[in-house]
């Protein structure tokens, strides 16, 4: 076992912890800590997989992303309001069948897939390299994700805006 | 002239038009000069027509149409169409029009709703001439059915009474009766000839390319619609009753123009009736055997407009007759004379209604001596509708009747004959009735007829004597004029058998020495004779074979068919309607609303399918 | 390759997990005297433009003790925990909160061979870790049940995410004119200007925002003492509230230092063509520009008012970032022209 | 080169996304499942950034389409909370078994 194989498996087991503890928590707040728990780990895996500029990407996004979730969290949720007893527990048997059953098949062929491994130099410069395909090869892709961006962020404000009489009768 | 001039004809019509929608649109404003506008409009547009005619006399058929709607290849038009026969018509719709308007200014004096009235009147105007001018079928269904609704309108005119009401909806529904046939004959003659346009028509019909079949048929129908609208037997009922109306109406609809209708519908397409024998007899008998049946309906009536009403019906018949024997100038001819002096009857017999305040005649008397113009020119119209010597209806009998004998319809020729004698029988009944009888003189105060009452009646009276000079056996200028348009129309002529004309005297004579003998001289009633005086006065039972024979079985179908409806067909549809929502009930459940029940099931389902794909052996 | 990279990407084993350990342990005492020093020097400047004395008891008449006397108060004072409060979470909050202020230490660049990691994305990780905090802050102020503290947490989060935004793309200039976001590439393209005279702009931006991001007057929202009692420690007590604070000035430092390397030259002289790039001066220079720095951070907190919570929103999102944002456009056209 | 085989990216892959997905069907605070499916979305991440360096045919394409990813979930994840925070104004709630509005 080299510390590559060891650093993998800590993270791995990590990201899966987090997952799961956000299966069985009860609040909200623990459930997206235990997820913040899940993202850092992945951070991690894209730095092990020479990505390092995404791994910083990730941990920059979903920081900020689980602190809004938080707040969200705490905001809309009343105050005793802990995660319920399901009352739809056919669902969730038939839900957890479902995901059984294709957890096995892809299992199967996960473990049938052979990849050949191959040198990649990926970890030179990987910062400009992804600038270089980013505003060289995919310069419309990168473009019409801004216009997205764009889109979305005034839709939110739009939509999270209060209407006006309404503000008016709250006043 | 004509040139420049005859395109114009389109506005006839309009003026009238015009009365009508000002009259609508401001009746409460214009109630006051709704007389004067209305007769104003009209004398504009009889002053047209007269134009019209005067420049447009020596014109064959000269159309002026534009195209109104275009679907693919169909072109839809709309325009005018001069021939001597609408001239005519034009004429003396226009004329009785205004005179009727000018009438009417005092006749409706003390009317409340007088500017509608007139609006309608104007409506009715607009529609006959446009019906007149029309130079395709279309557009004359279009103002057949407008003449309809007008006539509809003035007969409950007086809507608050009930017989109004019904005799309004009875004449709409008679003549809706005729017009379907008229509708299946108009769809049936645009498949057969591909237009509606009159010269096409005649074109085709000359080429002989119909079918005989084809011809009878539509003429059939076609005779249908000029049924219904002139009150031919058997659709007739709805005439008398027609009497509800406002008697200036009954003179100009009933009387002159819009049951003139049907027999220039039938004189428009002589042509197509020329080319089928079965249809011309059964025109002929038709009009044969209403002219007879009216005039014995007439005899035993009691209500002034009633007998008048069922006289309109017979001398309708004789035009009929005439057509059918095929002599469309003769008919055309006795629709001329007959509108001036049943206008001129029915203006006079307005004016004694309202003298009298009743319209039974033997509540009446003594007329004669206290309503000298009225007596006078009533008389005239009598002796005109008597086939007095030298009066206009003389001339018009004898045309159709020479005719008639001329087509060797001897059964119809003696049933003309005797329609004759009894026309002259009843009418002078009323006359001496009215005029000469006992009643107790009225006691009000004599007032002396006013200019406008005075007016139009006049003016009737001189066509009413002197029209039938225009067509006279030894002076055929008429009849060439009106049928040389035609080119298959050959005026049959005049060679009559030398005794015709003194019989026809004869018979009318000895129909008015009758009633001057039964009711002047010895005045028997006819009550007399009970059964056969019932069965006439209620017009041979002819309401109460329609109720028995058609109104009561459709009732009791239709009752029927209530109960079918109620407790078979609502059964099945209340059935199936909430088998559908039942359905819908339950299935609704399964859009439950909730998202994660959707992802839920899509999930499962992709899982299934994943898995059966792999272990098939797909892509992995 | 440095020795540390060549340590750094050596097999795993216990000697090497034992040098790991010595480093960071070196690492954490040096800020741990910093942050010793910073708070007695903040006391020591506060009172002096404040025309008074600070502490001068404990240690000499200068209170050089006072800090460590204070951390030894912390350490034994009883630890007090709500009995509502949310237990785990309460615990873990203030680990939460260093942790982060720790990590980003490690990819600073001190002088030309006193530096840890020399990562290619230097930069973005320290914005990146530093971001991580924030969890902590919101954390402890939900953890605590306290409706002060919470409101805390809230203004936390949202001050430093809008106040993120503009420290990042204030340094998109320095970016790119250097080409890299490695720091020690950045320190190096200043060898002969500092970029805070090429991108003045982008200085003061990145100053206010690091303020913010710092939660220090006037940006102290957060734990507004006048409104929130203390904000979000207002229920710690002991060492735990001790994190809290050795964590803001472990950030003052780790803030301080990334200004000294962004802007002001790092281990490079501040005159240029002076040559005065001798083999120890390097940490002499840095100690002096970095304590400029902190100096600065001390003199803005004593002079100005704290803000309102509105005005400090609007002020981020409204003036800092399109300042921002014009200053990436002008960056690019100078370096399109100039360079 | 690496020790670490593709084939255990996946399967970690593989799990966080059964995960994510079984806590965003599952879960009734809707806050969670939108944070469940940025889950299955960093599942699907760690697979492409696997590829690119473990792949057949390394390339950088596959750390720039995460980034796309990366881009788009937050713009999801921006409109989802105002679409929530909108909700939550009209009917005081964020379980998402409440949200039955479009039913029937």
């Amino acid at each position: 076992m080299n510390g590559e194989v060891l650093v993998f498996l800590i993270l791995a087991s990590l990201a899966v912890i987090g997952g799961l503890l956000m299966l069985n928590l009860k609040k909200v707040v623990h459930m997206l800590l235990s997820l913040v728990l899940t993202f850092l780990s992945i951070a991690g895996l894209f730095i092990m997989l020479s990505a390092e500029f995404v791994a910083v990407v990730q941990v920059l996004i979903y920081s900020g992303a689980v602190t809004i979730m938080m707040i969200f969290g705490i905001m809309l949720t009343r105050h005793q309001d802990e995660q319920r007893v399901q009352k739809n527990r056919v669902r969730t048997w038939v839900v957890l069948i479902g995901i059984l059953v294709f957890f096995y098949t892809m299992y199967e062929a996960i473990t049938r897939f052979v990849s050949v491994e191959q040198a990649s130099e990926l970890h030179i410069e990987n910062t400009k390299q992804i600038g270089m395909a980013l505003y060289a090869k995919y310069v419309i892709p990168f473009e019409l994700t801004s216009v997205l961006l764009l889109v979305a962020l005034i839709g939110a404000i739009v939509l999270a805006k209060r209407e006006e009489e309404e503000e008016v009768k709250q006043e | 002239m004509c040139d420049k001039l005859l395109p114009y004809a389109w506005l006839i019509p309009v003026f009238p038009f015009v009365s009508f929608i000002m009259l609508l649109a401001f009746r409460h404003r214009l109630q006051a000069y709704s007389s004067y506008i209305g007769s104003a409009l009209t004398g504009l547009s009889l002053v047209a027509a007269i134009v019209v005619w005067v420049t447009g006399w020596s014109v064959q058929s000269v159309q002026h149409t534009g195209v109104w709607l275009a679907f693919e290849s169909v072109e839809l038009q709309m325009g005018t169409w001069i021939t001597p026969l609408n001239l005519v018509m034009l004429n003396i719709v226009a004329f009785i029009s205004v005179c009727v308007h000018i009438y009417s200014h005092t006749y409706m004096k003390d009317e409340r709703r007088r500017s509608t009235y007139f609006a309608w009147l104007g409506l009715f105007t607009a529609a006959m001439l446009g019906l007149c001018l029309s130079p395709n079928l279309l557009q004359f269904y279009m103002c057949w059915e407008l003449v309809g609704l007008g006539s509809f309108l003035l007969i409950g005119f007086h809507f608050e009474e009930d017989k109004a009401k019904a005799a309004a909806k009875k004449a709409f529904i008679m003549t809706r009766i005729g017009d379907i046939g008229l509708l299946a004959g108009l769809i049936l003659l645009y498949w057969q000839t591909g237009s509606l346009q009159f010269t096409d028509i005649y074109t085709v019909i000359s080429s002989g390319e119909l079918e005989a079949f084809h011809v009878t048929l539509i003429s059939l129908l076609i005779f249908a619609g000029a049924v219904g609208k002139s009150g031919q037997l058997p659709l007739h009922t709805w005439l008398p009753d027609a009497m509800e109306g406002p008697t200036p109406v009954s003179a100009l609809i009933h009387a002159a123009t819009m049951v003139a209708a049907g027999v220039y519908l039938v004189a428009v397409l002589h042509p197509l009736f020329m080319a089928s024998d079965t249809a011309l007899t059964v025109v002929a008998v038709t009009g044969g055997v209403t002219a007879t049946v009216a005039a014995v309906i007439a005899i035993a009536q009691t209500d002034i407009k009633r007998i008048l009403a069922y006289s309109t019906i017979s001398q309708l018949g004789y035009m009929m007759l005439a057509l059918g024997s095929a002599a469309l100038a003769a008919g055309v001819f006795h629709l001329m004379t007959h509108a001036f002096f049943k206008a001129l009857l029915f203006l006079t017999a307005g004016v004694v209604i309202h003298h009298f305040k009743t319209r039974n005649i033997h509540q009446m008397g003594h007329a004669f001596s206290e309503l000298r113009f009225t007596g006078m020119t009533f008389l005239i119209g009598t002796l005109a509708i008597s086939g007095f010597p030298l009066f206009s209806g003389f001339f018009s009998k004898e045309a159709v009747l020479s005719a008639v004998w001329h087509d060797e319809r001897y059964l119809l020729f003696s049933l003309a004959l005797l329609t004759t004698f009894l026309t002259a029988f009843y009418m002078f009944r009323l006359f001496f009735i009215v005029f000469m009888g006992q009643g107790k003189p009225t006691s009000g105060p004599k007032k002396a007829l006013s200019m406008a009452l005075r007016l139009p009646i006049a003016a009737l009276s001189v066509p009413a004597i002197g029209a039938g000079f225009l067509y006279t056996p030894w002076f055929s200028a008429f009849g060439n004029w009106i049928t040389q348009w035609q080119t298959a129309q050959i005026d049959p002529g005049h060679e009559v058998p030398w005794w015709m004309m003194p019989s026809a005297i004869m018979c009318s004579l000895a129909g008015i020495m009758l009633a001057w003998v039964m009711y002047q001289k010895l005045r028997v009633p006819l009550r007399e004779l009970p059964y056969l005086h019932a069965f006439t006065l209620r017009g041979f039972y002819m309401d109460e074979l329609y109720h028995y024979t058609i109104k009561q079985p459709l009732q009791f179908m239709s009752t029927t068919t209530v109960y079918i409806e109620k407790f078979v067909v609502e059964t099945v549809m209340e059935s199936s309607s909430s088998f559908v929502k039942w359905v819908g009930k339950y299935g609704a459940r399964l859009q439950s609303g909730q998202v994660q029940t959707y992802g839920a099931v899509g999930f499962v389902g992709l899982s299934i399918l994943v898995f059966i794909l792999f272990w098939t052996g797909g892509y992995f | 390759m440095s020795w540390i990279d060549q340590l750094l990407q050596s097999p795993p084993g216990w000697s090497n997990f034992l040098t790991f350990m010595a480093l960071g342990s070196m690492m954490l005492t040096i800020t741990l005297g910093f942050v010793t020093y910073a708070i007695l020097a903040e006391r020591k400047i506060m009172g002096a433009m404040q025309l008074r004395h600070g502490p001068n008891q404990v240690g000499g008449r200068f209170g050089l003790l006072q800090t460590v006397a204070d951390i030894l108060k912390l350490l034994l004072k009883e630890d007090i925990r709500p009995a509502h409060a949310d237990r785990a979470l309460f615990i873990i909050a203030p680990i939460l909160t260093y942790v982060p202020a720790f990590l980003v230490i490690a990819v600073l660049p001190f002088t030309e061979a006193f530096h840890f990691a020399d990562i290619g994305i230097g930069l973005l990780y320290y914005i990146a870790i530093s971001g991580l905090s924030t969890i902590g802050i919101v954390t402890a102020g939900w953890a605590s049940n306290n409706k002060y503290a919470l409101m805390g947490g809230m203004r936390a989060a949202a001050q430093m995410i809008s106040y993120e935004i503009p420290l990042v793309m204030s340094v998109v200039g320095i970016i790119l004119f250097t080409g890299s976001l490695n720091l020690i590439d950045i320190v190096n393209a200043q060898e002969s200007l500092a970029f805070i005279f090429l991108q003045p702009i982008a200085f003061l931006i990145f100053f206010i925002a690091g303020t913010a991001e710092l939660n220090r007057t006037p940006f102290d929202l957060p734990e507004a003492e006048s409104e929130l009692v203390a904000g979000y420690h207002v229920e710690y007590s002991g060492f735990r509230f001790a994190f809290f604070m050795l964590s803001e000035y472990v950030y003052l430092f780790a803030i301080s230092a990334l200004i000294t390397i962004l802007f002001l030259g790092g281990w490079h002289d501040p005159i240029p063509y002076l040559e005065l790039d001798g083999p120890g001066l390097g940490a002499i220079w840095f100690s002096l520009k970095f304590i400029g720095v902190v100096f600065l951070f001390i003199w803005v907190r004593v002079s100005f008012p704290r803000l309102r919570a509105d005005q400090l929103m609007e002020f981020g999102w409204k003036v800092l970032l399109p300042v921002a944002l014009a200053n990436i456009f002008v960056s690019a056209v100078i370096k399109e022209f100039f360079f | 080169m690496t020790s670490v085989p593709l084939n255990a990216y996946l399967m970690l892959a593989l799990i966080l996304f059964c995960i994510g997905l079984f806590g965003a069907l599952t879960k009734r605070n809707t806050v969670i499942v939108l944070i469940s499916i940025e889950l299955m979305l960093n599942a699907v991440n760690i697979n492409l950034v696997a590829f690119s360096k473990l792949g057949m045919h390394p390339s950088i394409t596959g750390q720039v389409f995460t980034l796309f990813t990366i881009t788009v979930a937050a713009a999801e994840a921006a409109v989802a909370l105002a679409i929530l925070m909108a909700l939550f104004r009209n009917r005081s709630t964020v379980q998402i078994d409440e949200m039955d509005g479009m039913k029937h």
